[in-house]
């Protein structure tokens, strides 16, 4: 290969498979969002409405992280830490969720919570309407960001081994112990990573929750569900405004893990 | 604290791993699992650890029955072969860790834990290291970690899975002498996994030797030298030489035609030869054989042996005043030992006690090589 | 506050806007600074509809169509004779199916006719998931029928070719504007006149001209308490009121200011210049929405046909 | 203390057989640890998942065979299904490649900037599915950065298959470089260094001993973009045309059938989804199995 | 084919690696790189394969120099430590992986290849494993098929990275002879990298023993056990007893007091005196000293000397007659070399060449301890 053509030539190639496919589309949100400058595009985040489903978006991925992020270690470790019956079948109901359409995501919960559904008449004369109400969201967002945290840390807890956790039990650490200074300490880096999925899915979801949100302004509206609104409104700029909001969101959380991880790296764990 | 294990039996899908091992250790010893590959060792050793169960028989820390005893109460210290210390704590807080995870009230104080991870600290040779992370140490300073943590929660009993495996091999003989040191400072019980001879020998007080999920034999490192149990052992034990052949009427016949035959008792049939390194003899003029010396270690040499039509390398004492070449000689192994099939072959070479090779021969030279005789190849 | 919930559909966007706020300024006038808040969603008509059967509370329902309104009552969330409890058949306000296009019409459309004419596309949302599909599909279907010499095949056959001229079939008739006037897809969009008023005139009055086909159908867009939430919330006076407001003067004016054709004459009147007269049918013409919504939308009925192979 | 008994029961003879023992391996924590995650999948996968296996037969197993029987002969539904799979087909493939080539960038050749890319790759799993429609929709419009572009070299990508293609690329390509990048790196070398102490030219090396290597990850990667790139929603309705027969896909027709007032229509369609997507998921997982033996794709 | 390479310097962020190394391999020859962790073994050999660059010096095979030649076209046998296999290629398609992917005109036809296959595969006793996965194989025969896939395009030189690292200690024995058997019928050019001087004596014809990125000394076996150039050089090739003291007016006297001065050349200061363990003799009834007797290997005892306040525990010659323990004792060490900084003193004790010990004497046993004396520990 002649090298330096070629390697130049090949860096022009990632560079516009990278600008095509990944970078195009943030830049055109970022575009719209100061197409009439920064002033009305914090405008269109001041409003009402818009503050509501920032709120919303914030306390459904934050309940759906923390759900999601604890029972999905603790399956990862209980998965990967001992064998029974029934645990490839468990294996793949994790992972069932990733290949299960957004919009059935929603679906199911309408099935099972809806008036029509199995619970959904008994619970709203009980007075706890679960759909169409932040805990219908919050069980959308919970079934469609289900596998990421066990995804991700079971690869790491293979190939951590359970070498250092016998260590612990060995010195007398109980199970809890065993899981907080030794298990996720070590697999940090993939933990990170997960929460990192689960959150930025967990805020950017809308096929599932759009089925169970019902749309309604200031109450069950997220940012997504929200962007849409105002898109439809006419109201652009606040559109892609919200959108760089929440891209800006994802990507802070992107950084976090990237600074973490280099701290992680100088202190020589490297995931 | 003394450990004694009963019958004890594991399967893993079906097979024994574990096969009926009973084993005692007394307080204050220092015992070696020795074996190959596969043997059961670390097995054995996470079933007295109480790290994984096992499907019969009894484990006694101090008399006491503690097979439903949970790992965490059996206060035993636990080395694993990679040390497995915790890669984002620092060394101080490795050490720490066992007292500082326990329950409040009978935690130490923040001091009392600081004072004694420094006492690990210099006990181990580590003076200044606790702010270190694992990975900023050497793998001897790595092992001095992993053990100061072991003994950190103070511990009478210490279970040692094969902690040299990945030393250098200069770091890890100055650390052996070091750990008997300890072991012998501090009173501790110690059961040390190994599948090294030489450790075992040196460090260790009784060998248990095993081999597929049992007790082959054990005793002292020189019972197991001087007596082994079975051919397996004394190959396990020493370099040996194995000379393929037969038995008939009460002599053991080589296959090489220029070996003495040798004393055996049991009924005829082929059988084997086998006899430590050094322990053969050339004959000069007596035989048809000739041997090219290759290397000397002391009085003894390693020869090319050129008996029939078969070319046979092997280690042996160098006669007196011999060149280069010995031709025309014979060969006497006649302080081997007789075995079929595993076993030995009744009684044959069995007065081969240490005693007998008292009269300034060596016997176990590092440096000689082992000699896997294979008649059979073109 | 007390919350009001409009569960609406998607060209109501700016219209309910004013008259939430202007209802809970007056309600709060007439009922001592009680303070109300009203909420609307909006969406697709059907996708909405099915949101307040599966359990969206709903006080009020304000939708694209009647069927839609029939199928709540269907699941006994309001009375099945809901239609005659307001006036005017529980409609406050029509409108219409026109044509919105680029500015200087530059392909020269008119009338029906020249929507399947080669190289024109024609954006309308899809009846399946938007009430102003519906709406739209129907006209072409009406306008087809009175043909000289039109049989429901003939209609069939404009209908093929019309639809053969749609690139894009969105879920609502607010996606259908935003492909025309935001991504500039098509050449004409099918929509209502209040949504094509407010592109030509509000949105882009130098980039859109509206077309008023010569003939078209006569949209009635009902409204409705779900009585059954209502109840339930404790809010069933607040929504009477708030129907009852689109009724008045101010709320047929509100309705007119944002193109709707208001149902009191006499505000019709006043906006003469706003709304363009052309002969209109109605859906009664068509059978009725039950018998239409069987035959033309229901899985395998003539929509299904106009695609099938 | 269950340990008194035993003790006192065992001191005696030996080898004792009790019925009652209970093997008890490994870490502290089994029973806690399971119950936490059997109880996690059966409220939040599980029970669903059986509300949507139920729901087709909830009005008699008649009318659910029934509409089964109808959607399995109804040509709309067939060609939605074939619209969904074939785009995601295609988009996974493309995204093999493309992430193959952009992780070889990020690892080996490591391009100039390739930080920035690695921290831009994750962009698309930060937008949200709808705003990535639009502005595909947008972009690829007739008069989109791109599409206008497009357009006058007589190439129509929104509102075709091939805009589906694109949104579901644009979706699914994290995936990939996500999968790949930590494999690639995780590779030894000594494997390369042989090949190439054996006579290989670079482009053997890559051909015969990277790429084999990498081929359970990249089966892994297509799976996960293949999975969701045919329940993809939020992306590609705005860009797809949804005309059925042509770019209708089938997650759209679920929602079409939901807003028909057919909740069972829909929970087939789902049901069916589900299906397909778990058997596919299954083909590649044995072809894993049984085809790339070894491998150091294994930690995915 | 013949290995030359000439001042060979690699440096890594500014520090030499492989630091001024000169070496001649014979054509035919089996040499040893032998030497502790991080001595620049596998850097070396690297260098060799082309795998790596270096900064200066030249490396010749058959007399041309190759520096500027790539891996792929020195036609080298090259086999990892882990051996590197190709996991998604069965057996014969690792084998065949260096034929196979010849440009057509040079390519053996499929046949041809499949043949050599066979062939490979009878050599390394490995018959109809053709179609497994490497991961199907043990550590053992993945070894055998690294090196018939290293051996498959007919190199002359074959470089081998730590070959038995991995393995069971019963089959590494047994795997040492038949790979010398491999050298020796195909007439290869073997380099060995081992820090296992068992490996290195019993394989190799010479040994390059390195430290730090230099050769510390060449030669055979014998020559680096006889001649050792460096205190490192001998404690590295056997198991010495370190005992410090100091010289003073060309005598070194121990820091223990019952030890027999020992002539020692050189300016007076600190020094330290290495002694194979072995080599030390009692001398009963001439001094104060109380020894124990541990253990015994043929002649050779383990004992725990009391000697002033110290205890040390040596390896020495048991006394004729001797019981457990011997009173009054005096050591001597006379056949030690005395060193200081890491370089000998002088002459001094460099007339133990290996025919000093042909009394009859032990040099080298396995099993003793090798003792690591530290007089100024409490
Ligand atoms: N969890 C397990 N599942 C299946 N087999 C096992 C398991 N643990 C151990 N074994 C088998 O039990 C036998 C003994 O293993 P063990 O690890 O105790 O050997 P070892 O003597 O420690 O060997 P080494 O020296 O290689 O560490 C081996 O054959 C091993 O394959
Ligand atoms: N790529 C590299 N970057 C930095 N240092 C390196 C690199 N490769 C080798 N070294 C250093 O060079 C020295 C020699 O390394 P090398 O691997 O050759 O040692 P070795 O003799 O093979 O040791 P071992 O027996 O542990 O394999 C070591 O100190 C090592 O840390
Ligand atoms: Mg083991
Ligand atoms: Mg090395
Ligand atoms: O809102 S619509 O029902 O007209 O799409």
């Amino acid at each position: 290969m002649s090298g330096r053509v070629g390697r130049w030539g090949f860096a022009a190639l990632v560079w516009g498979m990278v600008g095509m496919m990944v970078v195009l589309p943030p830049v055109m949100v970022f575009a719209g969002a100061l197409a009439h400058g920064l002033r009305a595009a914090w405008d269109g985040l001041c409003d009402p409405d818009a503050l509501s489903a920032i709120r919303l978006t914030l306390l459904i991925t934050a309940l759906a992280v923390a759900i999601n992020s604890f029972f999905g270690v603790m399956a990862a470790w209980t998965l990967t830490r001992f064998s029974f019956p029934g645990r490839g079948l468990a294996i793949v109901l994790v992972e069932l969720p990733l290949s299960v359409s957004p919009v059935v995501g929603g679906l199911v919960w309408l099935l099972v919570f809806g008036t029509q559904g199995w619970w959904g008449a008994a619970l709203e004369r009980w007075g706890y309407p679960v759909m169409f109400a932040p805990p219908g969201i919050l069980l959308a967002t919970l079934f469609v960001t289900f596998p990421y945290v066990t995804r991700t840390m079971m690869p790491m807890l293979r190939h951590m081994g359970r070498a250092q956790e016998e260590a612990a039990v060995m010195l007398g650490a109980g199970m809890w112990r065993v899981l907080w200074h030794v298990t996720l300490p070590g697999a940090r880096a993939a933990l990170l990573s997960g929460v990192l999925m689960t959150t930025a899915r967990a805020m950017g979801e809308f096929g599932a929750v759009s089925v169970v949100s019902g749309h309604i302004p200031g109450l069950t509206e997220t940012m997504p569900l929200h962007i849409e609104t105002l898109y439809n409104g006419y109201q652009t700029v606040a559109a892609f405004a919200m959108a760089a909001l929440l891209a800006l969101m994802a990507m802070g959380v992107v950084a976090v893990r990237g600074l973490v991880e280099r701290t992680a790296l100088r202190m020589g764990k490297i995931a | 604290m003394s450990v004694r294990l009963e019958h004890l039996v594991r399967r893993v899908g079906g097979r024994p791993i574990v096969d009926d091992i009973s084993l005692e250790v007394e307080t204050g010893s220092f015992t070696a699992l020795l074996g190959p590959s596969g043997a059961g060792k670390t097995s054995l050793l996470r079933i007295i650890a109480g790290l994984d169960g096992h499907d019969a028989g009894c484990v006694f820390l101090n008399g006491a029955r503690v097979d439903m005893l949970e790992a965490r109460s059996r206060n035993i210290g636990f080395m694993f072969q990679n040390y497995a210390l915790f890669d984002h704590m620092t060394v101080a807080r490795n050490i720490a860790f066992g007292l500082s995870i326990r329950p409040r009230k009978t935690r130490p104080t923040r001091a009392q834990i600081a004072a004694r991870v420094e006492e690990l600290l210099d006990l181990m040779h580590l003076p200044g290291m606790g702010g270190r992370y694992p990975h900023e140490l050497s793998g001897g300073q790595r092992q001095r970690v992993a053990l100061a943590r072991a003994l950190a929660t103070g511990p009478r009993v210490l279970l040692l899975d094969e902690p040299f495996g990945a030393l250098d091999p200069l770091v890890r003989r100055s650390i052996r002498g070091w750990l008997r040191d300890v072991h012998d400072r501090l009173g501790l019980t110690t059961i040390l996994v190994t599948h090294d001879r030489n450790e075992a020998c040196e460090l260790a007080d009784t060998i248990a030797l095993m081999r597929d999920g049992r007790i082959v034999q054990s005793g002292t490192p020189q019972q197991l030298r001087d007596a082994p149990a079975t051919p397996f052992a004394m190959a396990f034990m020493q370099d040996v030489t194995r000379l393929p052949g037969r038995v008939a009427a009460g002599l053991f016949i080589a296959d090489l035609p220029d070996m003495r035959p040798v004393p055996a008792q049991g009924p005829d049939g082929r059988a084997e030869l086998l006899v430590r390194a050094g322990d053969v003899r050339l004959l000069p003029g007596q035989g048809a054989a000739t041997a090219w010396l290759r290397q000397t270690y002391g009085p003894i040499g390693t020869f090319d042996v050129m008996s029939g039509p078969d070319t046979l390398r092997l280690d042996a004492l160098i006669p007196p005043g011999a060149a280069r070449i010995v031709v025309n000689c014979a060969l006497d192994a006649s302080a081997g030992r007789v075995a079929r099939d595993g076993q030995w072959l009744g009684g044959a070479g069995d007065g081969g006690d240490s005693d007998d090779n008292d009269d300034g021969e060596m016997t176990d030279p590092a440096c000689i090589a082992p000699v896997v005789a294979n008649l059979s190849k073109p | 506050a007390t919350t009001l919930l409009n569960v609406s559909y998607d060209p109501t966007r700016e219209l309910y806007q004013e008259v939430d706020r202007t209802f809970a300024a007056q309600w709060a006038r007439t009922h001592g600074g009680a303070p109300v808040v009203v909420r609307t969603s909006h969406g697709g008509s059907g996708a909405q509809a099915r949101s307040v059967q599966e359990g969206a509370p709903a006080d009020v329902v304000t939708l694209g169509l009647a069927y839609d309104i029939d199928m709540l009552a269907a699941v006994g969330l309001l009375p099945a004779n809901w239609q005659g409890l307001l006036p005017h058949n529980s409609t406050p306000f029509t409108s219409t199916i026109v044509f919105l296009v680029r500015k200087g019409n530059p392909k020269g459309i008119h009338d029906w006719p020249d929507l399947v004419r080669d190289g024109v596309q024609v954006i309308t949302p899809n009846p399946k998931t938007s009430g102003g599909a519906r709406w739209n599909y129907l006209a072409a279907w009406g306008w087809a029928l009175r043909q000289p010499g039109a049989t429901p095949d003939t209609a069939r056959a404009y209908l093929r070719s019309l639809f053969a001229h749609v690139p894009v079939l969105d879920t609502g008739a607010r996606g259908a504007t935003n492909s025309f006037v935001q991504r500039g897809t098509g050449d004409v969009l099918l929509a209502w006149e209040d949504e094509a008023l407010m592109a030509a005139r509000d949105i882009g009055p130098d980039q859109f001209d509206m077309v008023v086909p010569p003939l078209t159908i006569l949209a009635e867009p009902p409204v409705a308490v779900v009585e059954r939430n209502a109840k339930a919330h404790g809010t069933l006076d607040l929504a009477r009121a708030y129907l009852d407001f689109l009724f008045t003067d101010a709320g047929q004016r509100i309705g007119a200011k944002h193109y709707f054709r208001p149902v009191t004459p006499s505000i019709l009147a006043e906006n003469r210049a706003t709304f363009a007269d052309t002969a209109t049918f109605d859906i009664a013409s068509l059978g009725g929405w039950t018998q239409v919504q069987k035959t033309h939308f229901a899985d395998g009925g003539v929509f299904d046909g106009i695609y099938a192979r | 203390m269950a340990g008194h008994g035993a003790a006192r029961q065992g001191a005696g003879g030996h080898a004792p057989f009790t019925l009652w023992r209970r093997r008890r391996d490994g870490l502290p924590g089994f029973g806690v640890g399971l119950s936490l995650t059997l109880g996690w999948l059966g409220v939040l996968v599980i029970l669903p998942l059986l509300a949507l296996l139920a729901r087709p037969w909830a009005q008699g197993v008649g009318s659910g065979l029934g509409a089964f029987a109808h959607i399995v002969h109804d040509g709309r539904m067939l060609a939605a299904l074939r619209v969904s799979f074939v785009s995601a087909l295609v988009a996974a493939a493309l995204d093999v490649v493309a992430g193959v080539v952009i992780a070889w960038g990020l690892v080996r050749a490591r391009v100039p900037g390739w930080r920035v890319i690695d921290a831009l790759v994750e962009l698309p799993f930060a937008l949200p599915t709808a705003v990535v429609g639009i502005t595909m929709a947008t972009l690829y419009g007739p008069h989109g950065w791109v599409g206008a572009p497009l357009s006058h070299l007589g190439m129509k990508v929104a509102f075709t298959p091939l805009g589906i293609v694109v949104a579901l690329m644009f979706v699914g390509l994290p995936f990939v470089v996500r999968t790949v990048v930590p494999v690639l790196r995780a590779l030894p070398p000594e494997a390369e260094e042989v090949a190439r102490t054996l006579g290989a030219t670079r482009a053997q090396v890559v051909a015969r001993v990277v790429m084999p290597a990498l081929y359970p990850a990249l089966l892994t990667a297509f799976a996960m973009a293949f999975a969701r790139g045919v329940g993809e929603y939020g992306s590609v309705i705005f860009i797809a045309g949804n005309q059925p027969y042509h770019t209708e896909i089938a997650p759209l027709l679920i929602v079409i059938r939901l807003q028909e007032y057919d909740t069972q229509g829909a929970s087939l369609i789902g049901l069916v989804l589900v299906a397909i997507a778990m058997a596919s998921l299954g083909v590649i997982a044995w072809v894993r199995r049984h085809v790339g033996r070894g491998g150091a794709g294994g930690a995915i």
